[in-house]
């Protein structure tokens, strides 16, 4: 029954769309994972999302000791949540698990950079990347938790999804897949965590697919959060009094590629008038006032801006100017317009809104709504012509996951110009800080000026949550139960 | 029998063609259910003509205005804009077209796969009968929404794949109605008597056997056409079936359901529009069927 | 007796066969598996790591025939996206789904059967015709669409049954009404055909002639007979609900088997979708094995002595 | 009389399954019969429900391939005539009326079916000759545009007999042609038939269960009984002294409309002719009020008496020492 | 001679079609006294069958039943309330029906369907009600009766089932049997045994029996008195050898010419016929509704035709004295 749950009984209930697959965050790769993943485990460091600083979680400090290596003090007198403790040997069990293939990591992105972790005492391990990769310590304090090594190694990932057992803030009590997974705090969480001591007590987990669902929950009382609503909605749930809409940027990027491969489906994309013509033609501003919403700004390169090396300094842009698009398609020798296909996968609404701009200057389009995966074979097998992607980084504050991900020659890549990759390459594996902004820049200005993909918008967050409760949200889309209260 | 003796004198009167109409229309299901569907139909022929707007036109400026009856309503959309700001009226009326195209190409897909089947079974018999039987049984054991799902989710969905996935899926009970239809007449003796008059096979299945299951095919035809519709929408609804900008009424009951606690019109209008088609094509597909038989009102 | 079950599960075997081999093909060939597991960002070499370790770079058929020996022995395999058995997420869901599909079917008799009694009784007279329209109407809403209709009523405005989830009997309230109302229907068209053929049959003139007041040769001489079909036509209709109750489910998050086949499809989980649906074929071939013996203990022509 | 059609040891058995849980079982509706059918005569075949005459009929129309045995007109093979070949020489006329005639087309079309499948003629030249039959079955033209269901029985009768004369055959199997049919409208078909017999010279397989109808019309008769033929005798010798106790049994159980004569007592028991379980030995024995102890174990055989023949025990001296087993 | 034990005066049923009102039954009359049978015959379609289930009141629905006297044993059955019909129903008068496949409720064994009745009408056990059922099986000549009354109707043949029907009407000890076509789906030589049976135990209980058939044979071999039906109403009626011997109507005439009769009729000959095709029943029908095939009809056939009568109880409904 609706009734008895919420603030009275000290237990949140958040309603999510998807179910992950295993809660063990190496083997999801979705949103939720990452949610349960900060909340049930730790990692050796933590991002102040506030100030963006890194501190010690785990770890109590670190250093660089060549380019490829970091050693890490560890933190004692931490314990799992199954009384094993903390120590040196989890960290280099952990590591050195993930890093293989054979373990078939989901999240291969967050870890393939890892070569291994050598423990040379009981609190101290040195991690060792196999190229020179600056970003190592915004990966591990972020996706790359640490597992317990001896639960682990007796259960496998499979025990440790059916139990699993962290350190963090929460512990799991109950997990059904595919339905709800109900997380308790955790009353012997040590005290100089970076994350404050949980206050709600019991986290009620559901996966309800239907947002239709997940709204009709709010209204009725049934649940008391829930993200990723769209803004019209949100907007509409405003006027309940019981609840609170809160929206925040998030890292994600929305944005569209166009196909200038060989063989390519659609030969006048390779025409870069095409190319400005389909920027030119979108209303990124009137998208974002009207159908994205509060905290969603328009971007110029294809990265989120508060990542490490982004920029659009330098950059053309392309206001939105329909009659210079039909002016570049009539230029281009497509005065009557022309047929493309679109393959999208999510945000269905905002690529209805993309398909009724390129249709007002003359270009019609058949949206092939995908799966993700199917989407991808698309992409990969050169049978997209324009795509309707999006890319949150994993939350990674670096250019390296997003740029070089569409631009680096990997199966995303349906433009591959190869100064661009050179370019990316040199950023993604410099240590200079400096060296590595100016690589990105050019880089970005290249894809910019040659209109290789159109930049639209990040993607904001709309959280709705009962109005008993005080929360912030950041940039990641991480709602940090930890730190929340009831009023 | 001795009703068709008596009738003899009576029935003189009237062409065959009048009485037939003149039983057509004696049914008031039959009549308000075709009647409505008439409508339908011309709406959906003429949309070009009659819609106020262009369907796929949008507005982001004039956003989820509500239809003239609401106080903020205008008589520029009638029945409002959606989240788009594309004129509802309009798109319910494109709509009708891609429903009533959705209902009619599965029906005639999944028609000619099931007559065909249901016509060798049930004039050949034996073995025949045996395979189609077991196709039909295996068809009945796969979940069709299940098994449509799946597909159109590998393959994306799209007008045409839904078309193709569902009338390669929904023959069924085509089969099964032809097969006993065709069993019927052909133990009866006028297809005995055009054997001993020496046709030939196929001239008995399409002359005296097809034209006297016919009226079978045309109950099954609309039914199932009724159902291939909402199958769509259902698709649609999960976001697996027709892909926007299409204004098929699933797909805009689908995208309007994210409103339907604040501006339950925009899910009420096509819902009651798809369910006022689903009721015509139903009520005279039941009239129909009590022209034909009226004893058997299944 | 004997034999014939034993034939028909024979058949039972062969129609799951047809139904496990053409899902397999339909959908390896609609799709590929290795891209639905690597998920978002994997590269050329992920996918050929998951190709390789689960098989896929193997011709399909030897692909199936292994998929079947290791069904056969019980092996359901793994779930590509929950990593855990097959057997055990299905079994975990089952229930719950077999709980609607009969709570849904007993609504649908409950509703139907007076109603189909009465229209046959009082053919053609305004009951009739009400019973018609009942049916007719609820043909038409489609089934989603009533579902969020109860939602909005029961959970948003009246706030009396909770809108998702399993946990109580109250939950199952609404997706039982969104899901049989809508075989209701067919089950009363049936009843009161069958009930209006029954009672213009010889036998129950005979009945009439003998004197026996009206109740017993409705329920006694007429029900009896009419009420043969509308077994046979409970499991098909059975299994309908059975794969129908996946947009239910959905909507109501009501932990079933039709919301796991929603999420194996959405997430392209491949050996779960096979057991689905190979499960659900499986039930409705049994289900019409029940049915018929049921109709064989109801109707003593095909019983025999 | 030259024998037309001939049938040598016809056997057709049907699979049949009683009820879904007992095995399926062999029906011998017909068995191991031989007959001759000569130019000219008309052949009466009566018995009870379910003996087999629709079987029978159905083969020699060679609508119904025989499990065994075979049938040949004017000695050849009637397989190698093909369904047109045999549909120029032989045609039937169906019990129903109803059923019989296809409820879409007009009844000139049904008429004309035959010669539209033939390729003879145009359709204009066609239809004449349809008229021209139908006239000649005493369906004045207007009918030529109905459809069957605005006809009577015994109009709807007419249409098929036209139909099965439209080709002018030699031989017509009539299967049971007026059981459906009032004794008013009846009289009017068999006079027809005996008038187009006398006019074309047809020769007519007749199948019926009423004995006063074949009598009336047959010139030489076979009794049937559970897919045999236990008596085949000239009429006048058949119905003056029947032989076998089965066609006394029949002739008894005429009903005659004479008043005060009662209702006969058949001596037949209780027990009724199940084709599904012949009794062994003769088929009859059981109901038979002359039967003797070997009867239950022998079937006894067609025995040529003269022009005529019988398969009764009581006849048939040499065969009456029971083989016991 | 005793008591009529049913009367019937003016007995008339209509049909409600879409083409209108069917005139089915047009105002017949007849009575049935004890131990007297009595054969309705007539042509399909006439109407036989509606004039006994009118009696019975067992009419389908679209049909409608006026009648200026109908009454069972002195008792005006037209004003009885639903509950006496139903008592006197299966009680005291009793029906058997054409088809013995279709009569019998496949779903219940015969024993349940005989002892039903008797216990609905004679509050009597149940072990009561099955001997008496085992008793009046064995008298329609069923062997072994106490078995088979635990046995389904689709076990029985055409003939054992008719008998089982014969035994179901008795069961109550009726005063009235109305047999409608009791043996038009048997063969010809079970329906003799058939025949035989109900001649001899009506005779034997001395019951009032009204025989539905279109076989002029039947008529004359159990029939004390005949009445010839034609368009829904009776245009002879008479003693049995009396109408066989001198019918006076142009239609009972035609009728009986028209059936071969051995020894009678020229094998091969012509055999008499009555042209044309029966009237339809929908509408008003006025004067006489054979005139249109009758070869004596004059003008006057199209007004009221009056019933003539003579002493012994043979009347018809024609301008003409005599036959022809
Ligand atoms: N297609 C069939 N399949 C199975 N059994 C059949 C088939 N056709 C005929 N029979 C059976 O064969 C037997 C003889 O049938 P047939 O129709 O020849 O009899 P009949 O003498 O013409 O009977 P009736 O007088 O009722 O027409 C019957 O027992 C019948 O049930
Ligand atoms: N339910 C009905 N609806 C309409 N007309 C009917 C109905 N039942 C009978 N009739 C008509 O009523 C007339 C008399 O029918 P009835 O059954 O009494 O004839 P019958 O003499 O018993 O014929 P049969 O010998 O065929 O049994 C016929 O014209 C018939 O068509
Ligand atoms: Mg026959
Ligand atoms: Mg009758």
């Amino acid at each position: 029954a609706p009734a008895l749950a919420g603030k009275a009984d000290n237990t949140i209930r958040f309603a999510y769309d998807q179910a992950p697959e295993s809660v063990d965050p190496f083997f999801n790769n979705v949103r939720i994972g990452v949610i349960i993943g900060q909340h049930v485990w730790d990692t050796l460091v933590y991002r102040d999302p506030n100030t963006n600083e890194y501190k010690g979680q785990l770890a109590t400090a670190w250093r660089q000791i060549d380019d490829r290596t970091i050693e890490f003090d560890l933190r004692q007198g931490v314990k799992f949540h199954n009384g094993e403790e903390f120590d040196a040997d989890d960290v280099v069990y952990t590591m050195n698990f993930i890093s293989k293939p054979e373990n078939k990591v989901v999240t291969q992105a967050n870890v393939s950079w890892i070569e291994k972790a050598e423990k040379v005492d009981k609190y101290k391990v040195r991690i060792s990347t196999k190229q020179v990769f600056p970003a190592a310590i915004e990966y591990l304090a972020g996706p790359v938790v640490i597992h317990p090594n001896e639960y682990y190694e007796k259960v496998g990932p499979k025990g440790q999804n059916d139990k699993p057992v962290g350190s963090g803030p929460y512990k799991v009590t109950n997990y059904v897949p595919g339905k709800s997974i109900t997380l308790e705090k955790n009353a012997d969480y040590f005290k100089d965590s970076p994350k404050p001591q949980p206050k709600i007590g019991k986290m009620d987990i559901r996966f309800i697919p239907d947002r239709q669902t997940q709204m009709a929950e709010a209204i009725s009382d049934g649940v008391d959060f829930i993200m990723h609503v769209p803004k019209d909605q949100a907007e509409q749930l405003e006027a309940v009094p019981t609840l609170q809409v809160v929206s925040g940027e998030t890292m994600r990027i929305v944005f569209m590629q166009m196909n200038t491969l060989e063989g390519t489906p659609a030969p006048a994309l390779k025409d870069e008038r095409v190319r400005k013509a389909i920027i030119h033609a979108i209303d990124r501003e009137g998208m974002v006032k009207s159908i994205v919403g509060a905290g969603s700004r328009v971007i110029n390169t294809i990265c989120f801006p508060s990542q490490f090396g982004c920029t659009d300094e330098g950059a053309t842009r392309y206001p939105y100017d329909p009659a210079k698009a039909k002016q570049l398609l009539a230029e281009a020798g497509y005065p009557n317009g022309l047929q493309l296909d679109i393959v999208a996968y999510r945000e269905r609404n905002q690529t209805e809104a993309l398909i009724g701009h390129l249709q007002a200057v003359g270009i019609k389009t058949n949206l092939r709504f995908l799966q993700y995966a199917a989407m991808r074979e698309q992409v990969a097998s050169n049978k997209a012509m324009l795509t309707h992607q999006t890319w949150g980084s994993f939350s990674v504050n670096d250019v390296s996951a997003a740029t070089s991900n569409y631009f680096g020659f990997r199966s995303e890549d349906i433009t591959r110009d190869p100064q661009v990759r050179d370019l990316l390459t040199k950023g993604d594996t410099s240590v200079d800080p400096q060296v590595r902004k100016a690589s990105y820049r050019e880089a970005l200005k290249i894809i910019a000026d040659k209109a290789y993909a159109v930049p639209l918008y990040s993607l904001p967050v709309y959280y709705v949550a009962t109005s008993d409760l005080n929360f912030k949200a950041y940039p990641d889309e991480m709602p940090r139960f930890w730190e929340m209260t009831w009023k | 029998m001795t009703d068709t003796i008596l009738s003899v004198q009576t029935v003189a009167e009237a062409s065959p063609g009048m009485r037939l109409a003149r039983r057509f229309l004696g049914q008031k299901a039959f009549v308000i259910g075709a009647g409505i569907l008439a409508v339908i139909i011309t709406l959906a022929l003429l949309a070009p003509l009659i819609a106020p707007h262009d369907p796929y036109a949008q507005n982001l400026a004039l956003r989820n205005v509500p239809p003239v009856w609401y106080a903020k309503g205008s008589w520029l959309h009638p029945l409002g804009t959606d989240q788009l700001g594309r004129d509802y009226l309009s798109r319910v009326l494109y709509g009708a077209r891609i429903s009533l195209l959705i209902g009619i190409s599965i029906v005639l897909i999944s028609g000619i796969i099931g007559t065909t089947l249901g016509l060798m079974a049930g004039y050949f018999g034996g073995k025949m009968d045996l395979l189609v039987t077991f196709l039909v049984t295996t068809r009945l054991a796969m979940p069709l929404i299940l098994v449509a799902l799946a597909v159109v989710a590998m393959v994306g969905g799209s007008l045409w794949i839904v078309i193709l996935v569902l009338g390669l899926l929904k023959w069924d009970r085509f089969a099964v109605v032809m097969r006993s239809a065709t069993q019927q007449v052909r133990s009866l003796d006028y297809v005995a008597a055009a054997e001993a008059a020496g046709a030939s096979t196929t001239r008995i299945i399409l002359r005296e056997v097809l034209p006297n299951i016919a009226p079978h095919l045309i109950v099954v035809a609309t039914l199932e056409a009724a159902s291939a519709i909402l199958l769509e929408a259902a698709l649609s609804f999960l976001g697996l079936g027709v892909q926007p900008p299409l204004p098929s009424w699933g797909l805009m009951i689908s995208e309007a359901k994210a409103y339907m606690f604040f501006s339950f019109w925009l899910i009420a209008i096509p819902g009651s529009a798809l369910a006022l088609l689903i009721f015509a094509i139903n009520l005279a597909g039941d009239g129909l069927r009590d022209v034909i038989s009226p004893e058997g009102r299944v | 007796m004997i034999g014939y079950i034993l034939k028909r599960l024979g058949l039972a075997l062969l129609v799951a066969l047809a139904v496990s081999a053409i899902t397999f093909f339909l959908l390896r060939l609609s799709g590929d598996v290795a891209l639905a597991i690597a998920g978002e960002g994997a590269q050329k070499e992920d996918l050929d790591l998951i190709r390789k370790t689960y098989g896929l770079d193997r011709p399909l058929v030897v692909q199936y025939v292994d998929w079947l020996w290791q069904t056969l022995q019980g092996n359901f395999g793994t779930s590509l996206y929950f990593k855990t058995d097959v057997s055990r997420l299905v079994l975990d869901k089952l229930p719950t789904t077999i709980i609607l599909g009969f709570t849904a079917l007993g609504f649908a008799l409950l509703i139907s059967i007076p109603l189909g009694v009465l229209a046959a009784v009082y053919a053609n007279s305004w009951i009739d015709r009400l019973a018609l329209a009942i049916a007719v109407v609820g043909q038409a809403l489609p089934n989603f669409f009533f579902a969020l209709i109860l939602v909005m009523v029961f959970s948003i405005t009246l706030r009396w049954l909770p809108v998702s989830g399993s946990g109580t009997w109250l939950h199952f309230i609404m997706p039982t009404i969104a899901l049989g109302y809508y075989v209701a229907p067919a089950f009363m068209r049936l009843i009161r055909a069958g009930m209006i053929e029954v009672l213009s049959a010889d036998y129950i003139r005979t009945a009439r002639a003998k004197g026996l007041p009206t109740h017993k040769v409705i329920f006694k001489h007429a029900l009896r007979n009419a009420v043969v079909p509308v077994v046979a036509l409970t499991a098909v209709q059975l299994g309908f609900l059975l794969g129908g109750s996946v947009v239910i489910e959905t909507i109501f998050a009501l932990d079933g088997l039709g919301y796991l086949a929603y999420q194996s499809i959405t997430y392209k989980d491949f050996p779960v979708m096979q057991i689905i649906v190979l499960l659900l074929s499986i039930l409705y071939v049994l289900l019409t094995l029940a049915s018929d013996i049921a109709n064989a203990w109801l109707d003593p022509r095909i019983r025999v002595a | 009389m030259t024998t037309l059609l001939e049938a040598r040891d016809l056997t057709r058995s049907f699979e049949v399954s009683q009820g879904m849980f007992k095995a399926r079982r062999k029906l011998h509706a017909v068995n191991g019969i031989s007959l001759d059918i000569r130019k000219g005569e008309v052949l009466g075949i009566v018995g009870e429900s379910g003996c087999g005459k629709s079987t029978l009929a159905r083969m020699l129309l060679g609508l119904l391939p025989p499990t065994e045995g075979g049938i040949t007109l004017d000695g050849t093979d009637i397989r190698t005539l093909g369904r047109k070949g045999m549909a120029r020489r032989v045609q039937p006329v169906f019990q129903d009326p109803y059923s019989s005639l296809n409820p879409r087309r007009i009844v000139a079309s049904i008429v004309a079916l035959p010669l539209e499948v033939h390729g003879i003629g145009t359709a204009a030249e066609r239809r004449k000759q349809a008229l021209e039959i139908l006239d000649k079955v005493g369906l004045p033209q207007r009918f030529a545009d109905r459809y069957p269901r605005e006809l009577s029985g015994g109009q709807r009768q007419r249409v098929a007999i036209a139909r099965a004369l439209v080709m002018n055959p030699e031989v017509v199997v009539c299967d049971e042609p007026t059981s459906a049919l009032d004794v008013s409208v009846q009289s009017q078909i068999l006079n027809l038939l005996m008038d187009l017999r006398r006019e074309l010279g047809l020769t007519y397989v007749f199948i019926s269960h009423n004995l006063a109808v074949v009598e009336h019309i047959a010139t030489r008769v076979a009794v049937m009984y559970l897919g045999r033929v236990v008596e085949l005798a000239e009429t006048e010798t058949l119905f003056r002294t029947p032989r076998h106790p089965y066609t006394k049994a029949l002739l008894a159980s005429v009903l005659t409309p004479e008043p005060g004569q009662g209702i006969p007592e058949t001596g037949l028991g209780l027990a009724f002719p199940d084709p599904l379980n012949p009794a062994p030995g003769c088929p009859f024995h059981p109901r038979c009020p002359a039967r003797m102890p070997h009867c239950s174990t022998t079937v006894p055989r067609l025995l040529q008496l003269g022009r005529d023949a019988v398969a009764c025990h009581l006849h048939d001296p040499g065969q009456s020492i029971p083989s016991t087993q | 001679m005793s008591e009529a034990i049913l009367e019937v005066g003016g007995l008339s049923v209509d049909i409600a079609t879409p083409r209108g009102a069917l005139h089915a039954v047009r105002d017949i009359s007849f009575s049935v006294k004890s131990g007297e049978t009595l054969c309705l015959v007539g042509e399909s379609g006439c109407g036989k069958s509606m004039t006994s289930l009118a009696i019975m009141d067992l009419l389908p629905k679209a049909a409608t039943r006026t009648a200026r006297r109908l009454a069972f044993a002195g008792e005006d059955l037209g004003k009885a309330s639903r509950k006496r019909v139903n008592a006197l129903r299966g009680d005291r008068m009793a029906m058997i029906f054409q088809e013995p496949m279709t009569a019998l409720n496949p779903a219940y064994t015969i024993g349940n369907q005989l002892v039903e009745a008797y216990r609905q009408h004679c509050s009597a056990s149940e072990a009561e009600a099955r001997e008496r059922a085992v008793y009046l099986l064995g008298k329609v000549g069923i062997a072994s009766a106490a078995q088979r009354l635990g046995q389904y109707p689709h076990q029985l043949s055409g003939g054992l089932r008719q008998r089982v029907m014969i035994a179901m009407a008795l069961m109550c000890g009726p005063d009235l049997l109305i047999a409608d076509e009791p043996t038009t789906a048997l063969d010809v030589t079970i329906q003799a045994q058939i025949l035989r049976l109900l001649a001899d135990l009506q005779r034997e209980l001395g019951i009032a029996m009204v025989l539905i058939t279109h076989d002029l044979g039947i008529v004359a071999r159990i029939a004390d008195r005949v009445a010839v039906m034609y368009a829904g109403q009776i245009v002879e009626e008479g003693p049995t050898a009396s109408l066989f011997a001198n019918p006076r109507h142009p239609y009972t005439q035609g009728l009986i010419d028209c059936i071969p009769v051995p020894g009678r009729t020229v094998p091969g000959g012509k055999l008499g016929v009555i042209p044309g095709v029966v009237p339809s029943l929908i509408g008003e029908i006025r004067g006489c509704s054979f005139r249109d095939r009758c070869s004596h009809a004059r003008d006057i056939c199209a007004a009221t035709v009056p019933v003539k009568e003579t002493e012994d109880g043979h009347q018809w409904r024609c301008i003409l004295e005599n036959a022809v």
